[in-house]
Order: C-alpha cells, then sequence, then structure tokens
C-alpha cells in the first residue's frame, strides 16, 4: 500500500531524517516514535505530498493519502455540518458519509453548533471525522489524540480499527498509547548525522 | 471546486469583516480628498477619476492578505493543498471569492463617491464599466501578492510594496477610460487595453500564485 | 581646469551623486565580503577544533 | 554539460577567485578611461552646454540597470529549472547592484534635463519605467530578506522576478500611452544601429558602457562569493545548533 524506501527529508535547508524505508500494507498501522524535532512532522508533510523529498522514493497509489496535522483546519465560523460538508464535497463524497461521521465521532448533538464554541476536544474530534468523510484508505495522522480525553482517545481508537478492518492503514506519529495492535518505528536510527548532512547546498561544497 | 467558492463567500458574509472593510476604506478615502485638496468642483472634477481608481485599488490591497493567511493559520490550506482539488484551482475560485467580497461591491460604490467629487455627468458609465472589467486583474494579481506573503511575518507590508508595482499599467488604463470618457474623448481604447489585460491576467496569474504557494507551502 | 560654463553645478552634481553611489555600493560589498569570509573562517576554525577534539 | 559544472558551489568559487582580480582590474580601467575622456576632453554641446557630459554617466547606468534585470531573470530560470543554488545566490547578489544603478539613471536624468525641461522631475515615460523598476528591484531584495527558508526565499523571489519582468513591460508600454515623451531619442540604438550621437562624444561612451558592464561581472561575482559563503556559514550554525 505505502513503500518508502531510502527517504531523506530536510527541513530549513538542513537534512533531518535520511535512509527511511518501511512498508505499510493494507489493514495495519504503524506509530513513528522520536523525540520532538526528530522530523516526524516533516517526515508526514513529505509523505502526505506536501513537501518535496532530499533522496529516496514514497510509493502510494493515486489519491489514497489523507493527511491530518496539529492544525485540523475547522472554520470558526462554519458549523460541524458545513464543515463535513465541504471538506466530503471537495473529497468529492456524498453528504451521506457526514452523517456516518457524526455518528462515529459522536458529534450528534453538536452538529449546528459553529466550531468556535466548541472545546479543543471537540474540534479535535471534528477534525478526525473530517478524516471520514475524505474516504481516503491511507491515514497520515500527525499526534492525532493531542488534547483529547481518554473516552475521546478510545473513541478514536476505534475508528481506527474499524477503518483498518474495512481495508484502509494508518500511519500515527504520536507518543500516546492508542491501544491499537500496530507495529512500531522509531526513527531515531534515521537521524540525519551532524556532520555528513547531505544538504543539497553543502554536499558539493567542500 | 464550487464548494470552495460558497464555503469561502459564507465566511466572508459570516465574518463581515470582509468587504465591509474595503468599502469603508473606499468611502472614507473619498471623503479626505476632497478636504485635502479644496471643495472646487473644477479641481475635484479633474482628479475624481484617479482618486476612484486608486481609492478601489488600494481598498483591494487592504483585503488581500485574507485571502490566504486565515486559511493558512488554522492549517486548511495545507489540507486543501493535498486534497485533489489542483492548487491552481484554489487560488483562480479564491481570487474570486476576493472579487466578489471586495470587488464588487467597490464598482457599486464608487459611482456614489463620484457625485461627492463631482466626476463629470457623462463619465459614470464608463467608470462603472472600466471598474467592473479592472477589479478582476486586481483580485488575481492581489492573490498573486498574497501567496506570495503567506506565513511570512511582517506580509502585509511586503504585499504592498510587490503588488503595488503591478497594479501600474491596470490603474494607468482605468483610470485612463473614465479620465478621456469625461473629456468627451473616445474612451474605447484604453478600455480594451484595459480588457486585454484584464483577460491575460485572470488567464497567467493563478499558475505564479500556486507556484508561489507551493513554494510556500514546502517552506512552512 | 576646463571650463564647464552656467551648467557646471548640475554636472559636478551629477557625477558627484553617481560615483557616490556606485563607490558605496563597492565599498559595502568589499567589506562584506571581507568580513564574510572572516566569519567562515572563523566557524570551520570552531567546528575543526571540535572535531580534533571531540570525536 | 560543462557550463552546468559552474553550479556547483565550490567549482564556483575557484572559478570566480581566478577571475575576480582581472574582472576588477579591468572595471577600473575602462571606466577611468572611459570617463575622464568623456568629461575632459569633449566638447560642449551647442544646446546642452556642458550638461552633455553627464551622457557618459546616464546612458551606461540605465542600459545596466535594464541589463541586471534581465541577467537577473536568466538565473530565476535557471534556478527553477536546474535548482542550481549559485543561480540563485546570483540573482541575489545582482539586486543591489541594479537597484542602483537605477537610482544612478534616475539621479543623472533628473539632474540633466533640469535645464533644459525647467524640472528636476518630469512624469516622462521612460524616467517613469525606471521609478518602476526601482520598485521592483526593491520589493525583490526584501522579499529575500523577509523569508527565513533560502530554498523558499530563492524559490518566491525566482517567482517574482519572472511576474515582476511581464509587468515591467506592460509598465513599460502604460507609461508612454499615458504621457507623451520629453526624453528625447535613444542616444544609441543597439536595435537600428545608427547613432544620434557624432563620433567625438560616441567613443567614450562605448568605453564607459563596456565599463559599466564589466564594472558589474565584478561586482555580482564578487557579491556572489560573499552569499555563497553566508549560506555556508549558515549550514555550518544550523548544523552546530543540530549537533549540540
Amino acid at each position: 500500500m505505502l513503500e518508502l524506501n531510502d527517504v531523506a527529508v530536510a527541513r530549513g535547508g538542513i537534512t533531518v531524517l535520511e535512509g527511511v524505508s518501511f512498508h505499510l500494507a493494507a489493514g495495519n498501522a504503524l506509530i513513528l516514535r522520536g523525540e520532538n524535532g526528530i522530523g516526524k512532522t516533516t517526515l508526514l508533510r513529505a509523505i502526505a505530498g506536501l513537501q518535496p523529498t532530499v533522496n529516496g522514493t514514497i510509493q502510494a497509489p493515486e489519491e489514497s493519502i489523507a493527511f491530518a496535522s496539529h492544525a485540523d483546519g475547522i472554520k470558526a465560523q462554519l458549523t460541524v455540518r458545513e464543515n463535513l460538508e465541504f471538506w466530503a464535497e471537495v473529497y468529492g463524497n456524498a453528504s451521506s458519509d457526514v452523517d456516518a461521521a457524526i455518528q462515529a465521532m459522536n458529534l450528534m448533538e453538536l452538529t449546528d453548533r459553529p466550531a468556535a464554541q466548541m472545546s479543543a476536544g471537540q474540534k479535535r474530534r471534528l477534525g478526525l471525522g473530517r478524516l471520514l468523510v475524505t474516504a481516503r484508505l491511507i491515514w497520515v495522522l500527525d499526534e492525532p489524540t493531542v488534547s483529547l480525553d481518554r473516552a475521546s482517545v478510545a473513541l478514536f481508537s476505534d475508528v481506527v480499527r474499524a477503518h483498518l478492518a474495512g481495508g484502509g492503514a494508518a500511519l500515527i506519529a504520536t507518543h500516546i498509547d492508542l491501544g491499537i495492535e500496530a507495529e512500531t518505528l522509531d526513527l531515531t536510527p534515521f537521524k540525519a548525522k551532524a556532520d555528513v548532512t547531505a544538504d543539497t547546498f553543502d554536499g558539493d561544497y567542500w | 471546486m464550487k464548494a470552495l467558492l460558497l464555503r469561502d463567500l459564507r465566511l466572508a458574509i459570516r465574518a463581515g469583516g470582509g468587504f465591509g472593510l474595503g468599502l469603508a476604506f473606499f468611502l472614507i478615502l473619498a471623503t479626505l480628498i476632497p478636504f485635502g485638496v479644496g471643495p472646487q468642483p473644477d479641481v475635484l472634477a479633474s482628479i475624481a477619476p484617479g482618486v476612484l481608481w486608486v481609492g478601489a485599488l488600494l481598498s483591494c490591497l487592504l483585503s488581500l492578505e485574507r485571502i490566504f493567511a486565515l486559511d493558512f493559520e488554522d492549517g486548511a490550506l495545507d489540507l486543501m493543498a493535498s486534497s485533489p482539488l489542483p492548487l491552481e484551482g484554489i487560488v483562480a475560485v479564491k481570487s474570486l471569492a476576493h472579487w466578489l467580497t471586495t470587488g464588487l461591491p467597490l464598482v457599486v460604490a464608487a459611482p456614489l463617491l463620484g457625485l461627492m467629487l463631482n466626476l463629470p455627468s457623462q463619465s459614470y458609465g464608463w467608470l462603472l464599466m472600466s471598474l467592473l472589467i479592472g477589479t478582476p486583474a486586481l483580485s488575481v494579481i492581489g492573490a498573486f501578492g498574497a501567496a506570495i506573503t503567506v506565513g511570512l511575518k511582517r506580509g502585509g507590508l511586503l504585499i504592498s510594496l510587490l503588488v503595488l508595482p503591478l497594479y501600474v499599467p491596470t490603474l494607468i488604463f482605468g483610470a485612463d477610460v473614465v479620465r478621456r470618457a469625461g473629456q468627451g474623448l473616445d474612451a474605447s481604447v484604453p478600455a480594451f487595453m484595459l480588457a486585454g489585460l484584464t483577460l491575460g491576467a485572470v488567464a497567467i496569474m493563478p499558475f505564479a500564485s500556486a507556484a508561489a504557494l507551493r513554494a510556500g507551502l514546502k517552506g512552512s | 581646469m576646463i571650463d564647464l560654463g552656467k551648467y557646471a553645478a548640475d554636472v559636478v552634481l551629477a557625477y558627484c551623486i553617481s560615483l557616490g553611489l556606485i563607490l558605496g555600493l563597492i565599498g559595502l560589498s568589499i567589506y562584506r565580503a571581507k568580513r564574510m569570509k572572516a566569519d567562515l573562517a572563523a566557524a570551520e576554525a570552531r567546528i575543526e577544533a571540535r572535531q580534533n577534539n571531540g570525536t | 554539460m560543462s557550463l552546468w559544472e559552474y553550479a556547483n558551489p565550490r567549482k564556483f568559487m575557484a572559478l570566480s577567485g581566478k577571475l575576480l582580480p582581472w574582472t576588477a582590474v579591468g572595471a577600473a580601467l575602462l571606466c577611468c578611461v572611459g570617463l575622464i575622456w568623456g568629461f575632459f576632453f569633449t566638447p560642449d554641446d551647442f544646446r546642452m552646454g556642458s550638461t552633455v557630459k553627464i551622457i557618459y554617466i546616464h546612458v551606461p547606468s540605465a542600459m545596466m540597470a535594464i541589463n541586471v534585470w534581465v541577467m537577473m531573470l536568466v538565473t530565476s530560470l535557471i534556478w527553477l529549472i536546474r535548482r542550481h543554488h549559485v543561480s540563485a545566490l546570483a540573482a541575489k547578489a545582482a539586486a543591489p547592484i541594479g537597484m542602483v544603478m537605477t537610482l544612478v539613471a534616475l539621479a543623472t536624468g533628473a539632474i540633466w534635463g533640469n535645464p533644459m525641461w525647467g524640472t528636476y522631475w518630469a512624469w516622462d515615460p521612460r524616467l517613469t519605467s525606471f521609478l518602476i523598476l526601482f520598485l521592483f528591484y526593491l520589493g525583490y531584495m526584501a522579499l529575500w530578506e523577509a523569508v527565513e527558508d533560502k530554498d523558499t526565499a530563492a524559490d518566491l523571489t525566482s517567482v517574482m522576478c519572472l511576474v515582476g519582468s511581464v509587468f515591467a513591460l506592460l509598465s513599460r508600454y502604460a507609461t508612454r500611452f499615458w504621457n507623451q515623451g520629453l526624453h528625447q531619442g535613444t542616444s544609441v540604438p543597439v536595435a537600428t544601429g545608427e547613432r544620434t550621437v557624432d563620433d567625438v562624444f560616441f567613443i567614450p561612451l562605448a568605453i564607459s558602457m563596456v565599463g559599466f558592464a564589466v564594472l558589474f561581472v565584478a561586482l555580482v561575482l564578487l557579491r556572489t562569493r560573499t552569499e555563497v559563503r553566508a549560506r555556508r556559514l549558515a549550514v555550518l550554525n544550523a548544523r552546530e545548533r543540530m549537533s549540540a
């Protein structure tokens, strides 16, 4: 499903991760671990296509990746339903998915409330609801359970399990144990060594 | 694509800040000029075309930063860039939304302000037409400036420095249409130039803006 | 010296402003080049020192 | 593909190191000869009197103001297509030179115009286009400073340069349309070749034009070397912070 080999990513012109390779098959998840600033977000953005890689290749079927980052792109003035309907239409899905998403993330009683008047946890659930609406197979999630309470984390894990059972895959960067059976990949060994980083500028410099 | 347009329009109306800001600025500018220049009707009549066009241009400039900045801050821009919508399409739709919420109200308000500035009566039609043709170019070029400065600190200051020189040709032809109409000359030549300029800008600028956005998002 | 006629002031002014700007640019560029060269040498010396006793 | 070799920073530094002394000396020589000859050894013009001597700075600087932007356009295209860092840094290095040349052209144009047109500043198509070009240079340089990540900065400034060039041309014709010119015909129309300036003025003028061009080459080489070093320094510092 998702295939990375020998991928290196750079942040601000400096390579932060190199030689990253892994394979993510349908139906299972991969948790990315590593201390802050190692480049988890940079790697996820590269996989989502927002950022070019310094070298190496990322293979994934066309139009199959849905990305969710810290900032969940929720518009404060729009209600829950309007937010979800917008993203449903952007990804070309019917509004029936919207109701399914609202059910799954138990936002039923919030549907007509503008996102401005929602707690961080509820907004987070709306952000994850957006993922359901994209109907995309590979979820690329950056710290999805930030500011979620215990119950919501459990809810989120159920949604991910359902997604995996449905043949989807998930790549999640998180420090919290989600209770999903998934391999974990520690990125520390892939940390770019300080003095030999292949900064495209510096590589052929001296 | 349509969803994005409807969403942006809904946001602009709900937020209310959008077109109200541009319109208010245009009104204030038009009222300030006579205080500075003096109330003599003939003086005002001769500078009215220029004032109206410069006013429209500056009002557009004011609300450019909002085109991408809001979506950039809450991450929506990243999500849209990784969605099936082409970036060029997103930029074109956002420019259209900016034109509808800021450009169009200016076109409607301009004749009223023209009265205040004692604009010669026969040039109102041309004023409306030139603004109608010219403001889309202002929105599309402005969107390019917004795309370049998205995510930069002090982006607002930079936008005016980058975008105003790009507005010069539109301003020259636009104001010229109204001035010639006022003097009873044939204003069709600058009008065609203005139309050509706008069509060219609308066709090309979204690609330049998308390239700038791609570079900008890559960096953040 | 040659007679510049009644426009002497303008000609001299033009030359002074232009040469002033150009020489200023040249001077600034040279100054910046020298300082950058020194900073780079210092940084590399630091790296060198750290590598010798570091690794 | 030998030419692209020099886009590699190390080879560029080696080559520019060798070239720099020659171009610097050449520039100094040519400029001095051109200006001194033009200033001291040419007669006054019967109409303009001695102000004609300003031609030796006004025309070369005006020419360079435009050529520097064209050079930046080419280097920006090279950066966008082949991603060579030196090319982007060369464009960044050239901008201040272009801006100064535009400033010199504007100043000398205004001073020279004063006796003839009675005012220092006339909204004449050619002077106005140089004013707009000056604004483009300012915007370009400000954009470089405003962006932290230098790769992104190179992309944004290259796109800005492309778009700016199109609009500079548009403004050029818009200003001509908007106001008939006071500026006299081009004194050295390279395209048509015939000269409206007779020989005694032309030779020193040609020398100073070449002198200004070589001066630009020397300056841009010097400044690009500084930019390359600055970029290398930034990489070293960043890496030190990362490994600390």
